[in-house]
């Protein structure tokens, strides 16, 4: 029996891990109004659903809109409208288009405060990899993610923390090709919410009922706790 | 008088030859330009590179132009579609050239293209594979790399709104790479769904002006479907 | 709630420090943000650099900005105008530095700033004084010059219509240099005839949308003075 | 008596010179319908009076005009609505506007057929020289001169044949301070028609009543006879 294995049993017996949906609420939180965010496919999208309605953020979509706004009612649908993901959406009042160039012209220029991505991996380092699982992947699909890793002005990730078969998604280094080198602020999973420092992971949270040691052993780096 | 404006396909497609660039606008199906790349089939140039965001979904569009062995090899920046099976078999069999560029550096390259720049520096994909091979130089600190421009010979664009100027208005989020395109290539056709008066679009929201364009095509054909 | 539009001028011009690199929209008068060049002038700064079209006309704007000994050094491309009075005498006694740049470079470095890109190739110029000691390269068997991205502290930008979210909206020619300018600063100042509300602006022509800019001043003055 | 001031009372005795009306007038015959074409400062600007009302040219204006109208009537002035020497001017039907670094990107991406600029000098060789007439120069005013000699598919120049004192601004080499190298291909002065051809100037047409050795005896460079 492997080391995360033995883990999981020991340490998260007891642990409810966050859903999808509630790391995405946890990220929400943490981003103060005023924020203009790109939000990548994956996790990161439903981030948009749990914005406080009170606090207003301003989403950006690279395919040349901000101010976007939530799913329209099925009667409502602007056919012209979609997001990254290729998903109808809507714009909020004091939201504009905008094309391709000017759209990644906000992202490369560091007009961004936040880009909130998924990722297969991230390493203490802050390096992280998010387009290829592999060296031979039939479909290397870029996308947007090096132009946002590398323009906005903080990036968090948000994924699960370990792979379907258990294996540690936080690294002390990346072993997929990079999306980018020493970019990643802050890292929330389905487990914890982990800062990116200097110095390497910093455990700023856990999921209710996981201890610091059974998280450390689901963890292919070392963590420090928060101070 | 000047009249942009073809009243059959194959005036707009006269003169497109074995072995040119096309550049094809649209983000997915929003803004791609169906009826030109249809038009395009019907027309037979072969040997084509194609630049587009996505490498097609499905049989039709892009996917058809791929399917029926026109296409040599593709630029874009996400080939992985919600079925791109296609794509996925020509690459497999080593029958298209795949070239992935990040989607913000596609866009900033065919900008450069049309507005006299040939080359220019961006800190997209530093330290990624996808920087492997070409010029990186430091400014200020920060590392960077080298982009050409990407011109086409083609490039088939959809609006929303054309005059017989060649003026273009287009919707929502379906403007995304049409702009730029219009303005990288050599001979620009575009379809549009309404054709308006001279004076008609609004000075302030001309999208394209007219002398980026070359040909209008009036393909009035609804709703477009997110595929 | 995002409120960008201070009440007074005091405020719209808090922290800008001496030294600063000020970017100032307009093409002579059209588009030129007055009202803020006095505010400016009663904030203090001095020893600046400014970045402008042209070099100021008689006495009021900008040239009062250079008459009241504020100013180190102007970049611009066409100091010459129908009154440069002021100019020409500190320009003859040797109290202004000059730094003259064509027009479209200008721009392009503007916007090179905002869109995060530090430097670009551009054949202007290629063989006269003014690429006297820059890097020239040849791509495709033309020559052109190396220019770097022109960044600005501050820009102080004329709309004609903005709301608390800060997009702008421009009228005919005074678009000009703003838009490239409130892209091209850390801190984006706008003086609008109109405030409207969020929105009210239409977003197919939104110019300068709001994460470009950080505050906003009602200054309805009516009709602009050529001079 | 110099040579040139003998010419005058020898050639010119019977000569009509065409005034800078005329001049405009005479360039404006040769601008084919559907072409974009930018008008300088001086005699270019007159150009837009004298094309025929049945010819749809495209006048583009480098602060952001493309489809400049005439002079306004003094009831219907837009005051925001200005061309590049600061004059009131109009739009027409099918014109729009757009900022400094996108009416750059036209010029400079080579999409204007043709440009009209005044010059000081132009040699047989192509250089020509429009913006400094020393190198002491005083206030050294670029303009978007460099832009547009490099950028537009041809550049005509419209100036008087000689200088105020006689002197001829035809030469073989330039002695100002280049606008650009290499790229003048006609010239309309107030005495002929002149090409600049590989092998230098060729003589199209000439002032009513001036001879060809007259015209020579006023040109310090040689001229050939059009075939």
């Amino acid at each position: 029996m492997k080391a995360h294995m033995r883990a999981e049993l020991n340490g998260l017996a007891a642990c409810k891990p966050w859903t999808r949906d509630e790391i995405a609420a946890r990220a929400a939180r943490d981003i103060p109004e005023g924020f203009y965010v790109n939000l990548g496919i994956g996790i990161p999208v439903l981030v948009a659903n749990y914005v406080p309605a009170e606090r207003e953020v301003i989403i950006h979509s690279e395919n040349g809109v901000l101010g976007m706004g939530p799913t329209p009612e099925p009667d409502k649908i602007n056919r012209w409208l979609i997001n990254a993901s290729k998903k109808y959406v809507t714009l909020v009042p004091g939201g504009s288009y905008m094309h391709h160039a000017d759209s990644f012209a906000i992202i490369r220029g560091g007009h961004l405060d936040l880009c909130v991505l998924g990722a297969f991996q991230v390493a203490e380092n802050g390096d992280f990899a998010n387009w290829l699982t592999s060296a031979d992947d039939t479909m290397p699909s870029v996308g947007g993610a090096m132009d946002l890793a590398v323009g906005a002005k903080q990036i968090w990730v948000l994924m699960e923390h370990t792979t379907k078969t258990g294996g540690s998604r936080l690294l002390r280094r990346c072993t997929y090709p990079l999306t980018a080198p020493g970019v990643v602020k802050r890292v929330y999973t389905n487990l914890a919410v982990i800062d990116v420092a200097a110095d390497g992971f910093v455990v700023r949270e856990t999921a209710p009922g996981l201890t610091f040691a059974a998280l450390q052993d689901l963890t292919a780096a070392p963590l420090r706790r928060a101070n | 008088m000047i009249d942009k404006i073809v009243q059959t396909m194959a005036a707009a497609m006269a003169g497109i030859r074995d072995g040119a660039v096309v550049l094809i606008g649209g983000f997915g199906s929003i803004g791609q330009p169906n009826a030109l790349i249809d038009g395009l089939i019907d027309q037979g140039a072969k040997e084509l590179t194609v630049v587009a965001n996505n490498a097609g979904v499905g049989h039709a569009g892009l996917a058809r132009l791929l399917e029926v062995g026109r296409v040599r090899k593709i630029v874009c920046s996400y080939p992985r579609t919600t079925d791109p099976v296609v794509f996925e078999r020509l690459y497999r069999e080593g029958r298209i050239e795949l070239d992935v560029v990040p989607q913000g550096t596609m866009a900033e390259r065919l900008r450069a293209a049309g507005a006299g720049i040939p080359a220019f520096y961006t800190p997209t994909s530093v330290g990624t594979r996808l920087a492997e091979g070409k010029e990186v130089r430091e400014f200020s600190g920060r590392q960077y790399v080298l982009e050409r421009a990407l011109f086409g010979d083609v490039a088939l664009i959809e609006a929303w709104e054309a005059d017989r100027w060649g003026n273009l208005a287009y919707r929502s989020s379906a403007r995304n790479f049409n702009p730029v395109m219009a303005a990288a290539a050599k001979l620009t056709i575009a379809q549009a769904q309404h054709i308006v008066e001279l004076g008609a679009l609004d000075p302030e929201k001309v999208g394209t002006p007219g002398i980026f364009v070359d040909r209008v095509v009036h393909v009035p054909y609804g709703e477009p479907v997110v595929t």
